[in-house]
């Protein structure tokens, strides 16, 4: 792999960019590998990456039946956080988050990570009750996350209307300022090509067909377009589509998949200086490093697997965006998209081993997947390399819905009364 | 455990009511999840996985799904639907109680 | 005891006058609510027919679901409760305000929130449907007259937002 | 001609001279005239800089597909735009507009380093360094990347524009007012059906705008169509989406172009439902791939020509083409015939059509078959040209001020593919084209693929002798992106067109690709030795043009936005000077603060009074749903945890309704009026989910069950009134009631009537307090009020908010549904055994209690606790734990869900969810805060009258 450093860009560049190699290998199946993964998300190819650098099994494959980074991880605004509510969820994401930081230099690769702080907005005295019993939860956790006056989040986000008269007034906000941004392409490219260094099979436009399992049920390989791929390990990083690859292995999932929109402004000089989240509105937003304004919508009512941008949700979200943000309204939107986003009742994902041995599962992340990338990808290389979860993925299994033992943020954040 | 819907909608699919027998747009109607899912008679007699299954187990499937709108703003029925999830197509819609299409 | 209380409307009566729209409240009415699964156990505790068909108005009842009428009568009006029966009449009076939408431009101003095709919304038709994202109870009484049932919470937002789709309207939106 | 505007000719009203000004020069143009036509009569070439390398750019093309002119246009406070296209901009006067991504002028811009340093930032270059040191990034890197990205300056004030939106219905929906629409339109217009043709540009036409010979043509057809009753014309509209079932959102700009723009909507948002539609949006012409074809001066031939013949400008005063495709060529005549010199018709083809040939002979033009332009001269503008045969031999210098390429054609297909048509590719086109439809739709004209404007070369870029990775070929004028980027992509193992897009970014600037996605999928295939079609296409996203965040927020806006509700009682609250709070859709009084109260002071008074005499609250927000019919009793049977059949008329009960899942979702007081009829209340927040819910169960579940649901919310005005002395302000005002405890005991409703009026008198208490609940006809409840504030003098009433209504509710261990239970809490949790129905055999909710987890030990409980302390009345959301002593990450046990001062006790208290809390009565628990940790005692959760005596007078 060549190193990628100002000196190479710089000697490259003398000889004409001519010389740089293939960031990855475009590899075809081999009959057999040590472990496979399916889906060439963030995700998975982070779960490849982990597997050969931190467990040793490098004969590994990444099978995605479209282009790597095509999913989900292409397609979200990159909002990076870890100041959730419960300590399973705390420790889930603070995980990643630690990763997160000097995953450029690890990967040799640079995602972008971008510590703008996420700044959540408190509209009402319930908000603020429950971000106060999340910064105290937090804080106890280890967790940074503040609380900030109206005034003070003006300040820390001058766009931002603090106007009494509003709709919804800005009461106060909690703030992460480890939270941020990453460029998401360069995410799983970098994953990619790391992975891929260490021997990892990455092979596109190959859709699994199938999984076969043999007589003791347990797992044996995979079907797929360009033929059958051996492997006793075999886990599923499918986002959207995994109830439709769960259900190849005869496993029912609690599982829904929505469509979610996302949409982008055209770009303008710097203005907007960290990630604003308001739940009460439904508002996200963020500036990239190109200059537009990221905006993540919300989801269609409906399970649909057709990336269509919708426009009624469209223009909901820019009416909240133009509430607490009235100088944008005279911006305009350049671009809007579609992925499909796998919801669980308890809207946390689950990550673990499943009733078939040898098939492990790494879904439901519903709209919040790409702040976990390389948490996910880490525990699912532990699980898989341990035949058992990690203590942090342990609680994310698929018996909790039968248990009853729900990791529910969002009804922990419950509006009634 | 269903999700709530958007609080703010407006026209995006054209949904006929069995009820109404009209097409009308989809801001009047809201979606109510999977069909055919009936609340078992007594779920005091269902195993742990059975009751599991019933609330939580969906199908998801990628193409032909049946479920259920609710015409809240309109005439307020719930009834089922057939829809295409890869193309978001409606099939067929028919009114409740009537046999899965 | 001592003198009558006055009734107290969610919006002014002062209504909306221009050049080919005019949006007004209607008086009070009354209001119930009337259920069964068909119409005719109703008629026989009402004395009076209903409208089949959702959509269609009779004599003040409108048809808007296939075991739900609303019915619309002068103030005062008071109906049997049809105790003990397989059906339900429930008052609702209070509930919602009526705007009349009214003039040769009361479809335009309606569409600026209402997704259904006014213009085949025939005249004698009530349908429960929304207006932008508030819910609304449209009867078209007329050629060039709309009225509007609305919660009586929602009646400014919405008036409000009639007028000024109407003054838009006015001044070539 | 005066500057480089022709005598004679074009559609600009020449009687109408408009005068403006870019970047502080002040010029003048015509009525008719875009910014761009405007300026380039006025001899200016220079319109702004390029994204990545700030290269001095021209205009490319004279319509929506404009990469490079890009500028912002001022007009008073708050009416900054950025980003706006020159060639779509319409001049009025005092238009004011500046060139943007430059400093500290458009001519000497520092940023052209980027130009020089191109070699080293090739695509992806951010992706291989700004690594080291590791800590730059955040400091310096990503800082200085940001401030060199961006294009305009964003808004800075509030718009004070309006924006509209409608709906609308029609048989037969024209995309496109060209001849091929017109046509459409013109044809339809005999029929029945409702027409809208709608149209982007400032006068319908399309190209026909651009051929004199077919005014006189267009002229009668707009007329006819003027005076089709059915035919709605919409000029200034822009289809931006094609959404599911023939649904089409489209833009109308209103006020852009007027010099005074009013009072209306500057544009409205038009939501289209067409029975069927049309797409007729033409073809745009594409760019040639070589070094210098971005230099001010280069363009579309077809641009030139709209300049030529729509805006009577000349681009330049010699001007050469470069040409792989036919219709430059009538271009170029086109401008000879106009009298401008033409120095040089060059095509890369090695034959042509002799007709061709012949014609420019005629007009004398030098032509060169099989050659192509391999250097442009000129930095800010082209001062010459050098061209050489294919094979790069040959090298001529010619002399031209201006250099129009003909590259062929693409047919616009947006729409189409939003719409999920499918696509197929056409070797001869060398372009996707509409293949079949996915909706009830249909393309004409050019944008089908079908157009008479000759043939032409299908090339990826013009050959040339120079090396590939040296020179800068663009492919994407405003990404910056060129031919050698694409090449590198491909090199570095980007093999789909997706990867390609996102590494290179070429297609994502503001053009959305339209000049330069079909180049840079040829060069792709190319490089990759695969045909177009095994490369694939990049989806085209809505909207086709950017369209205003206001636009499509459409009415959503101010007051607007979302409706606030308002009971009937708000308006006297506020005349009070009570300081509000909003819960769910509602705001509700919060406190009522005499002069020179805080809150705590307020709220210490309100309980005071309610405590001590009698207090007045304002409970009409509760949600309330009349449940009548045979089966109403078995019904709520099902749907509560608690028992109703044997609940007598006249009585009240506490219900409590679960999820399915277990979870606490509602409660409140509910009321048997008859054997057959229930008033039922929910929480405020809860009004429209509960009804929901319970229509779902009764629609679903239990079709057989003789029911019927209705939410009077609205119906009742509910006033209550609690304190020792309710009963006496209440006594004199209600008939037909007798208030008497023996007859009306708690938890009883009367019906009766109150000053006149009916009501439904609920005796219940939420504060532990002789309570009642009034329920009178909404339009009442205001005129109630100020009766019962005048009676009530005497007995000291005191108006109470809902932070009064908490603390009192909350010394009687009352629980918020919401607050003290979040979506994890069952009613054992919560320490509501008592209101779950032992022997029922089934409700709503039921089976989950049984899970493993669900009837686990040590779950979080409700608990009383009591801070050592009485003075500090804790956090709301602080958590809990058992050893204050441990390090971080601590383990928590639980959080304080409510606390308070409690006037009534002198001391503060609060409500918690504690692991096993009820277990724990006595234990003393620590709360950790930044800078203090608490302790406080595990009590019961009533900490007031924990007899109910009270009640009971």
């Amino acid at each position: 792999m060549t190193r990628f450093s100002a000196f190479s860009l710089f000697a490259k560049a003398l000889g004409g960019h001519q010389s740089w190699p293939e960031q990855w290998p475009d590899a075809s199946p081999k009959p057999a590998y040590d472990a496979i993964i399916v889906g060439a998300g963030g995700h998975g190819l982070g779960a490849a990456y982990y597997l050969a650098k931190k467990y040793g099994i490098t004969n590994v494959a990444v099978i995605e039946k479209g282009w790597l980074g095509g999913g989900n991880t292409g397609r979200n605004t990159t909002i990076i956080r870890s100041n959730y509510l419960y300590d399973e969820s705390a420790h889930l994401y603070d995980h990643a988050l630690k990763l997160w930081d000097g995953l450029s230099q690890e990967l040799n690769y640079n995602t972008m990570y971008s510590k703008r702080g996420v700044m959540m907005l408190a509209h009402n005295v319930h908000d603020v009750q429950s971000f106060k019993r999340h910064i105290h939860a937090n804080r106890l956790n280890g967790v940074d996350n503040e609380w900030l006056t109206a005034e003070q989040a003006k300040e820390y986000c001058p766009p931002l209307s603090i106007s009494p008269d509003a709709r919804h007034p800005v009461l106060g906000a909690a703030l992460q300022r480890r939270g941020g941004t990453a460029r998401h392409d360069s995410v799983a490219w970098g994953y990619a090509r790391a992975a891929a260094a260490l021997g990892v099979d990455i092979i596109q436009n190959c859709a699994v067909t199938g999984i076969r399992r043999g007589a003791d049920g347990a797992v044996e390989g995979v079907e797929t377009t360009r033929g059958f791929i051996a492997s006793k390990r075999v886990g599923v990083s499918a986002a959207g589509h995994s109830s439709v690859i769960m259900q190849m292995a005869g496993l029912d999932f609690p599982l829904e998949s929505y469509p979610l929109q996302a949409l982008v402004s055209e770009p303008v000089k710097p203005v907007f200086p960290c990630v604003v989240m308001s739940n009460t509105v439904h508002a996200y937003m963020s500036q990239s490093d190109k200059g537009e304004l990221v905006i993540g919508a919300g989801t269609d009512q409906y399970v649909s697997y057709s990336q269509r941008g919708a426009l009624h949700i469209v223009e909901h979200t820019l009416a909240a965006i133009c509430e607490i943000f009235p100088i944008f309204r005279r911006m305009r939107m350049l671009r809007t998209w579609g992925g499909i986003v796998d919801v669980t009742p308890d809207r946390s994902p689950i990550l673990g081993k499943t009733p078939v041995p040898g098939l492990y599962v790494n879904c439901g992340w519903g709209t919040g997947g790409f702040k976990a990338t390389p948490g996910a990808g880490d525990l699912l290389a532990y699980t898989m390399a341990k035949d058992e979860p990690h203590p942090i993925n342990a609680p994310y299994n698929l018996d909790r819905f039968r248990t009853g033992r729900l990791i529910d943020e969002a009804a922990a954040a419950a509006v009634a009364h | 455990m269903r999700r709530p819907p958007p609080l703010w909608r407006t026209e995006m699919l054209l949904i006929h009511c069995p009820y109404c027998e009209e097409q009308r747009a989809e801001i009047e109607f809201a979606y109510a999840g999977e069909a055919h899912i009936a609340r078992p008679p007594d779920p005091a007699a269902l195993s742990d996985e059975d009751w599991t299954q019933y609330l939580f187990i969906r199908s998801n499937p990628r193409g032909r799904h049946h479920e259920r709108w609710r015409h809240t703003h309109g005439c307020g029925r719930f009834f089922n639907a057939v829809r295409d999830t890869a193309t978001d197509k409606f099939e067929v819609t028919y009114k409740a109680g009537e046999l899965r299409r | 005891m001592s003198d009558a209380l006055a009734r107290s409307e969610p919006v002014l009566a002062g209504h909306f006058i221009g050049e080919g729209v005019t949006i007004a409240l209607a008086p009070p009415l009354t209001r119930y609510s009337l259920r069964a699964r068909q119409a005719q156990a109703l008629e026989t505790v009402l004395k009076t027919k209903l409208p089949k068909r959702i959509g269609e108005t009779e004599a003040g009842i409108a048809c808007l679901g296939p075991n739900e009428w609303l019915l619309r009568a002068p103030a005062g009006t008071t109906l049997p409760m049809g105790a003990g029966l397989p059906l339900a009449i429930t008052e609702i009076s209070e509930r919602s305000v009526c705007l009349i939408v009214e003039g040769r431009r009361a479809t335009e101003v309606l569409a600026a929130g209402c997704p259904l095709d006014l213009e085949r919304f025939a005249v004698g038709r009530a349908t429960r449907t929304v207006f932008e994202t508030m819910e609304i109870i449209l009867l078209r009484t007329g050629e060039d007259r709309f009225e509007v049932e609305v919660w009586r919470s929602f009646a400014p937002w919405l008036s409000r937002a009639l007028e000024t789709a109407a003054r838009q309207l006015l001044r070539g939106k | 001609m005066s500057g480089f505007r022709l005598d004679r000719g074009g559609r600009i009203d020449r009687s109408r001279p408009i005068s403006f000004s870019f970047d502080g020069v002040t010029y003048q143009g015509f009525a008719g005239d875009t910014l761009a036509s405007a300026l380039l009569a006025n001899g200016v070439k220079l319109f702004g800089r390029s994204f990545k390398y700030h290269r001095p750019r021209g205009l490319l093309g004279a319509g929506s597909e404009e990469p490079n002119a890009l500028v912002s246009v001022s007009r008073g406070p708050g009416r900054h735009t950025p980003n706006l296209r020159a060639t779509a901009v319409e001049i009025y006067d005092g238009l004011t507009a500046t060139s943007q991504n430059r400093w500290p002028s458009l001519k000497t811009d520092i940023g052209a380093i980027n130009d020089r340093l191109g070699m080293f930032l090739p695509a992806g270059f951010y992706n291989k360094t700004f690594m080291w040191p590791r800590s730059f990034w955040d400091k310096l890197y990503e800082p200085l990347i940001r401030r060199a990205a961006g294009l305009g300056e964003a808004p800075s004030e509030e718009d004070p524009d309006h924006y509209g939106a409608v709906y609308a219905h029609c048989d037969l929906l024209i995309v496109g007012a060209g001849p091929a629409g017109i046509d459409a339109a013109l044809e339809a217009s005999g029929t029945s059906k409702r027409i809208v043709l709608i149209d982007e540009q400032d006068e319908p036409g399309g190209g026909a705008l651009d051929d004199p010979a077919l005014w006189p043509w267009l002229k009668e057809s707009l007329k006819d169509l003027a005076a089709a009753p059915n035919v709605t014309v919409l000029n200034r509209t822009t289809a931006f989406g094609y959404y599911h079932d023939n649904f089409i959102g489209a833009v109308e700009r209103l006020t852009d172009h007027l010099t005074d723009v009013g009072s209306g909507s500057r544009e409205q948002l038009w939501r289209i439902r067409a029975g069927e539609v049309i797409l007729a949006q033409g073809a745009i012409e594409r760019p040639l791939v070589f070094a210098g074809n971005d230099v001010p001066g280069v363009m579309l031939a077809s641009a030139a020509k709209t300049y030529l013949l729509r805006h009577g400008v000349a681009v330049g005063r010699a001007v050469a083409l470069m040409a792989a495709h036919d219709s430059g060529w009538r271009d170029a005549f086109a401008h000879a015939r106009a009298g401008v010199a033409v120095t040089a018709i060059i095509d890369v083809r090695e034959t042509v059509a002799p007709a061709l040939t012949g014609e420019a002979a005629e007009l004398g033009i030098p032509v060169r078959l099989g050659h192509s332009v391999i250097r442009v001269h000129g930095r800010h503008a082209v001062k010459a040209i050098t061209a050489a045969r294919n094979d790069g031999t040959g090298h001529a210098r010619i002399a031209c001020d201006a250099l129009l390429m003909a590259g062929g054609w693409t047919p616009s297909v947006h729409l189409w593919s939003h719409s999920k048509g499918s696509l197929a590719w056409s070797d001869e086109l060398g372009a996707y084209v509409p293949d079949r439809p996915n909706e009830k739709v249909r393309c004409v004209g050019a944008g089908s693929g079908k157009w008479n404007c000759g043939s032409g070369l299908v090339i990826d870029a013009l050959p040339t002798p120079r090396d590939p990775s040296r020179i800068k070929a663009f492919v994407d004028f405003q990404n910056d992106v060129t031919a050698k980027d694409i090449h590198l992509a491909v090199r570095e193992g980007f093999k789909s067109i997706e990867h390609i897009k996102r590494y290179t970014t070429t297609g994502m600037a503001t053009d959305q690709g339209k000049t330069s996605n079909l180049n840079g999928l040829q060069i792709a295939a190319q490089a990759l030795g695969r045909h177009v079609t095994e490369v694939g296409l990049t989806t085209f996203r809505p909207p086709y043009t950017p369209q205003t965040f206001g636009a499509l927020a459409g009415h959503a806006q101010g007051a607007l936005f979302q409706p606030t509700r308002k009971t009937c009682i708000d308006g006297w609250a506020e005349e009070q000077g009570a300081v509000f709070e909003l819960v769910a859709q509602w705001r509700r009084a919060r406190y009522f603060p005499l002069a020179g109260e805080d809150m705590l002071a307020a709220v210490n008074r309100e309980c005071r009074a309610v405590r001590s005499s009698v207090g007045i609250f304002d409970a009409s927000t509760l949600g309330k749903i009349e449940v009548v019919g045979p089966d109403a009793a078995e019904f709520l049977n099902r749907m509560y945890t608690n028992p109703w059949k044997a609940l007598e008329p006249g009585r009240c009960r506490y219900g409590l309704l679960l999820k399915e899942d277990g979870f606490i979702t509602d409660d409140g007081v509910s009321a048997r009026l008859a054997p057959d009829r229930f008033h039922l209340t929910t929480t405020t927040g809860g009004a429209a989910r509960v009804l929901n819910m319970m229509e779902d169960y009764l629609q679903t579940e239990w079709p057989d069950l003789d029911v019927w649901l209705t939410s009077t919310t609205e119906q009742w005005a509910v006033i209550a009134l609690q304190g020792p002395l309710a009963r006496k302000l209440l006594e004199p005002l209600v008939e037909g009631i007798d208030l008497s405890p023996e007859v009306f005991p708690h938890m009883a409703i009367r019906e009766g009537t109150i000053c006149g009026v009916p009501t439904r008198l609920f005796r219940v208490s939420f504060t532990g307090e002789l309570g009642f609940e009034i329920n009178v006809p909404a339009a009442y409840g205001r005129a109630l009020w100020e009766r019962l504030m005048i009676a009530g003098a005497a007995h000291g009433i005191t108006p109470y908010g809902t932070e009064a209504m908490h603390v009192l509710r909350a010394e009687k261990g009352f629980i918020i549904v919401g607050q003290d239970t979040d979506g994890t809490v069952t009613p054992y949790d919560a320490g509501l055994d008592w209101a779950v129905g032992k022997k029922k055999p089934d409700f709503v909710g039921k089976r989950s209690l049984a899970r493993p987890d669900i009837a686990a030990l040590g779950r979080k409980q409700l608990v009383g606790l009591l801070t050592d302390d009485p003075a500090v009345v804790l956090e709301e959301g602080s958590q809990i734990v058992a050893d204050p002593t441990q390090s971080i990450p601590m383990k928590m046990i639980g959080h304080v869900t409510s606390a308070y001062w409690s006037e009534a006790l002198g001391r503060s208290i609060a409500l918690a969810l504690v692991a096993g809390g009820q277990g724990r009565m006595g234990e003393v628990l620590h709360i950790p805060t930044p800078g203090q940790t608490f302790t406080a005692t595990v009590s019961p959760m009533v900490f007031y009258d924990p007899q109910g005596e009270r009640l009971n007078v």
